[in-house]
């Protein structure tokens, strides 16, 4: 099938097949289907949306078949992503199976796991969460201590992650442990799959300043793992927690609501225009030089991205990506409150969207520290791009 | 005059943070939010702070007060600001005791400022209506019906708005005229709805349905130049306020990174972060100077006063949004946890960056007053 | 279309880099410079940049050119902004070609474009009135006198005004209509007057008392949109050049500091310098990007030209001023040094920055383009 | 007599006395009398005015007048700066006598070398210098590498300084030189005074990037200075050379033309007004900000000066002081340039003032390198001020 035919053909499809309440922006958490063992549906729409493109493959569109992917080459999974941003369909399934684990496993795992673990991710039917994360670690993600310990045919593991993506509702969680205590901290790293539902596992929640609570923190108490559930080699896991890193920084930078309202319409809205202009003279450059850098941004991603597929890996580009697209995010959240003034910082109410802008604006202050801090990105690209001494 | 404090006033100063560290710390605030406080203030620690006389500063002898000063209010604005209390401070005694002062007849400050003085009387002020600050393009209405004055209207965002017991409302006639007047808490026809901001503190949008008042406040039709007035003042006063919320984040962001260790050593010996924090140190600097010396002109009743209020107001609403900013990157994940107090910081210097104008406004009037 | 440059791209900017290197080198504008030079480049040079095709590279094939397309053209810019090379590129290809191209009668074109490709007439543009860009504000009148027409005004800082043969030169007639002549520069009438410019490149101001042309070009009275247009291409292929010189001033930096010692250790391990340059890294990476997505459109003649070339001016202005002040203050007091290089790129950046619009001209063009 | 009637007699006085002439900006080197061995006067009323004023001791107002300044008190000399200031009268002698080695010597110095030195300061009869930088050393003041070696009554010394003002023009040189090459680097530095006329010493001017040769490298071979000319102890040098350095940072730090016309009137004279705003709605904010921050900065320096009165020692705030000072002036350049467009990059041309705009812009760019570059500054911030581990 040509490419041509095939935008025609999903198009059609799309029509046919997306609910209309499925053509809204994603507000909020229930918005989005996650899965898992307990699979909760907002509504009868959302189960329609997702089965129906489950049934194609489509909720990992580019995966091969046979782990429950739709097959789709490079260009036409482009198309489909396309299509379903020209009609503002939301994603059927949404998972970190999808973003993080799975590309992992691809990449290397085992044809044994990948077998047992993606198709389960196409299905939605467990709801994977990541632990690198430890208290006191921060940005110092190698000098993790969470141990496991060889017990012959099963590590014992204890220890404590922190900033674990809904692990109160998570089936299974990929983790980085330490299973080797000496020579350099990085080469005693192994990545490692653990059932949740596993005797000694158990978790918190951590609430944020934004009042909600998407992380836990995690603790290992005695907890037997096979020792199958390895993903690499033992003491391998350093390889690909930075191959993820790099490809979470990808993921960050590209942050933003799809088909969003440009920030100087809001703005327009909001203070209105005079003589053409926007009326507030001060606040007029501010919007203007952000939308400047943010429309020059997004042709940088284009451009690291078509170098990419010349061969000139994205590397540690992807930390001034990361670095860039988050502190962008920031300011934008910045800009919209200077904007609505005392409005914008209602925190309740239904007048007041429930505060979901006082509340989305506090939670871009840790766009900058979640997946390595902008100084550890700068760090990186002083050091790995621009070649100056430590 | 010289820019540092009287003995005096550093007594002042000195004696209130001590209470507010024992009594009102941010753990306060927390417990009010947390337990969605029907008053949003502690009354018992209000009349403890009205007993010190917090509540008399800018109130003259004749009518109970202290007559102290506002330079020594700032000293008090300051230290709140630290511990971020939630009190009826900037509402009834920065701005509304400033309105009567100022206009009030003999008879009102009679019955109202021995009141406020002994902590016993909340006054708000009903201005703005909407929610960026423009406190002179009202549509609030008033005429004159008989002996009394028929009011209508809405206005928003007004501090300690559901706890008042009275307001003083900016209405204007049908020539545009503002005039100020005092209405009843629970006068028929005022309906108040509580708004839970960012900041967890007290604001209320007040509709006025045909309410009748007979207390005009000050002469009629000279209410615009009264609300400058007074507002330059409140506007320094919550620069000060905002002063001490700044310099806590500070203090503790430093406190933090010198013990926080990441890579084996402390944080705070980076020397990116120690270059940002030698930059925030300097504006804070900054911040001090133009807060005390405004504080200084508003006791001097000094024709500069409109100037000194716009450069106090932008420069602390900049200030604190770079080091509150600054203090989340600084804590890192922490700082993004509710459990841990610098995000209240955050979310504080955000309402107090709006209320009276934010940066962009006052750089604009800046300007204007300069004549540019 | 992929934002990278084709294979023949790419090998023209690379032997257009080895050659710069090689015969037009910054000491080769310290030499104009310090000997006072009567012509302001090196005509020799200027011949083999002709030759090699330089000149010829957006002229049509049918006038002796290459048509090779402006990304190829922006790709010999940067590297003469690496260089610093002073030279008829920017006055006579990039604007008054453009122009001759978009407005020339086919006759025109014949007398002038392949004298051009062959580095043999120099073409500028005499277009602003004043120091700051104002393109279509101007004064300069025409009047028709019979089959010619009568020139009056006065132009400024026309770049390369005192070694062109010709110029082009915009007038308006008393609707307020604009339109472009031809103009010799020894025609009489004509007063030149050079200018030493703070980058030591060429710039005169033009004066024109009752100076006769009967050379319109291009349809009369339909000047401004195609001084718009052509202002927009000269406007990305300027950037060009300023994205060479603020890389080759990052990347001598860089250098400097990986090598330059203080307290024992290279200056380049000190974190705070570290991360200024890696902000710079990536604000460079943004300009690379607008560039050549802005030289791209100009090929395709895509509609979005103004508002990629507003961008790419003004976000090459930014960041060529930003590195160019960071490049000074890294290298300390050698940077402040004549001697030393850096500071010719400081120098270079500021009048580029100001020709053809700075960033606040181009931040007003492009909010207004975007409806606010 | 009182401070008021002091007041009253002062300004009379200097309305009587001020040439015309002398009441006006400085704005080239030679407005100027620098004084020394050969003096130039650039005019008849300059000479006259050096003259009047020397006469009262009013050259160094405040200095004792047994070492030829004017015994004048804080608080008198505080009036006649204002009285000068109002009537924009020019200092009758510029040197870095009176600005730094006069304080050195005030402080640090034995009596007998403050009435060798001091009243040929006052009389401007000995042009100073400063030998402080070495090249290659830049902000590592206390690494630097001249030499001077003990001979018994003298010392002999070699090496090279840079950056010495002037030294071209220059009597007298005061100097850091190494006397001991053991133990901790600052411990062996002594603070030397040389006579520039000695055999051995030579010097070369540097060309800056404004056009303009301030400043000299200063070559030492084989050089004898007689131990007297040492000031405080053998080794003792460094905390001079502190001492200096404060005190030079709070000078640069009120770097700015006396009387000056304010920014934005600059900015309506070039770009004019448009409903009473200035017509640039782009500059206009960014002019604002630079005045507001301008207007506060004074009022710290007069309130850290207040509070130095009452006994809170300047210390390292100098730093920051120096830091914002030479950041503003720099920011003012950038801004005045923009306000004027190209017409303020012509180099030359009486038309265009000489260019004196953008040499002047030029010359602000080693506002914040010289005298400690703004990162050393916001090092002894960090450090001394904010108590950051190092």
């Amino acid at each position: 099938m040509s490419i041509t035919q095939f935008r025609t053909e999903t198009r059609a499809w799309l029509e046919a097949n997306c609910p209309k309440s499925m053509q809204k922006p994603v507000k909020k958490f229930t918005d989005l289907y996650w899965g898992g063992s307990k699979p909760y549906f907002d509504s009868e729409d959302q189960k329609i949306w997702f089965e129906r493109m489950y049934e194609r493959g489509w909720t990992v569109p580019h995966w091969p078949k046979v782990y429950g992917g739709g097959g789709l080459n490079k260009e036409e999974a482009k198309v489909l992503k396309q299509e379903m941003k020209a009609l503002n369909c939301r994603p059927p399934l949404y998972s970190f199976g999808i973003s993080m684990l799975g590309p992992a496993l691809l990449h290397f795992g085992s044809e044994d796991q990948k077998l047992q673990y993606l198709p389960d991710i196409t299905a939605g039917k467990i709801w994977w969460c990541q632990g690198y994360s430890e208290p006191g670690a921060g940005s110092d993600l190698a000098g993790l201590q969470t141990r496991a310990e060889d017990k012959g045919d099963h590590y014992l593991i204890n220890g404590q992650k922190v900033w674990t993506s809904y692990a109160d509702k998570a089936d299974w969680i990929f983790c980085l442990v330490r299973t080797n205590t000496e020579g350099r901290k990085h080469a005693g790293i192994s990545f490692l799959l653990i059932d949740m539902h596993t005797p000694g596992v158990s978790t918190r929640p951590i609430k944020l300043i934004s009042g909600a609570s998407p992380f836990c923190e995690t603790f290992f108490d005695n907890v037997k793992v096979p020792k199958t559930n390895i993903v690499g080699e033992e003491n391998g896991g350093w390889a690909i927690a930075k191959y993820l890193l790099t490809h979470e920084r990808e993921m960050i930078a590209g942050i933003g609501e799809p088909a969003e309202v440009p920030l100087h319409q809001n703005a327009i809205d909001t203070i209105g225009l005079s003589n053409g202009m926007l009326a507030d003279t001060i606040l007029r450059p501010e919007i203007a030089r952000w939308s400047m850098n943010n429309e020059i941004f997004k042709m940088t991603i284009a451009r690291m991205l078509d170098e990419a597929k010349q061969g000139q890996s994205l590397g540690a580009k992807s930390s001034f990506l990361k670095y860039y697209g988050t502190e962008l995010n920031k300011e934008k959240l910045e800009l919209k409150l200077a904007a609505t003034g005392q409005t914008g910082l209602v925190w309740e109410g239904e007048a007041y969207d429930d505060g979901h802008l006082p509340k989305y604006f506090c939670r871009t202050k840790g766009n900058s520290i979640e997946g390595g801090t902008s100084e550890i990105q700068l760090n990186i690209v002083s050091k790995h791009i621009l070649r100056l001494p430590s | 005059m010289a820019l540092v404090l009287t003995e005096e006033q550093q007594m002042l100063k000195d004696s209130a943070k001590e209470y507010l560290k024992e009594h009102a710390p941010v753990a306060a605030l927390r417990k009010l939010r947390d337990e969605r406080d029907e008053k949003g203030y502690n009354p018992s620690v209000w009349k403890a702070m009205a007993d010190m006389g917090w509540a008399s500063l800018t109130i003259p002898e004749a009518y109970g007060g202290l007559d102290f000063g506002y330079t020594g209010l700032g000293q008090i604005l300051e230290e709140t600001g630290r511990t971020l209390t939630a009190s009826p401070l900037v509402s009834t005694v920065l701005l509304s005791t400033t309105l009567l002062n100022k206009a009030a007849s003999d008879a009102q400050k009679e019955a109202l400022l021995p009141a406020i003085a002994a902590g016993e009387l909340l006054v708000a002020f009903a201005s703005e209506e909407s929610g960026v600050h423009r406190p002179l393009h009202i549509t609030t209405s008033y005429t004159k019906a008989g002996d009394t004055y028929l009011l209508n209207g809405k206005k928003q965002f007004v501090l300690d708005g559901h706890v008042a017991d009275k307001f003083i409302v900016s209405a204007k006639n049908e020539e545009d005229a503002i005039s100020l007047f005092l209405v009843d808490a629970d006068a028929t026809g005022v309906a108040i709805e509580r708004l839970t901001m960012m900041d967890s503190r007290n604001a209320a949008h007040v509709s006025l349905k045909n309410v009748h008042t007979n207390e005009l406040l000050g002469v009629a039709g000279e209410g615009a130049a009264l609300i400058e007035t007074s507002l330059d003042i409140a506007r320094v006063g919550l620069a000060a306020e905002m002063l001490g919320t700044t310099q806590e984040a500070f203090e503790r962001t430093m406190s933090y990174i010198r013990e926080r260790k990441q890579f084996g050593v402390p944080i705070g010996s980076f020397q990116a972060l120690q270059h940002r924090a030698a930059t925030m140190y300097g504006e804070i600097e900054n911040c001090k100077s133009i807060v005390l010396a405004a504080l200084q002109a508003i006791d001097a009743d000094s024709e500069h006063l409109p100037r000194l209020a716009s450069l106090a107001k932008a420069k602390l609403g900049e200030t604190a949004q770079l080091v509150t900013n600054e203090a989340v990157q600084f804590y890192g994940g922490i700082g993004m946890t509710d459990d841990e107090e610098i995000g209240f910081f955050l979310k504080r210097a955000r309402v107090a960056q709006q209320t009276f104008g934010d940066y962009n406004y006052h750089l604009d009037r800046y300007a204007k007053m300069n004549g540019y």
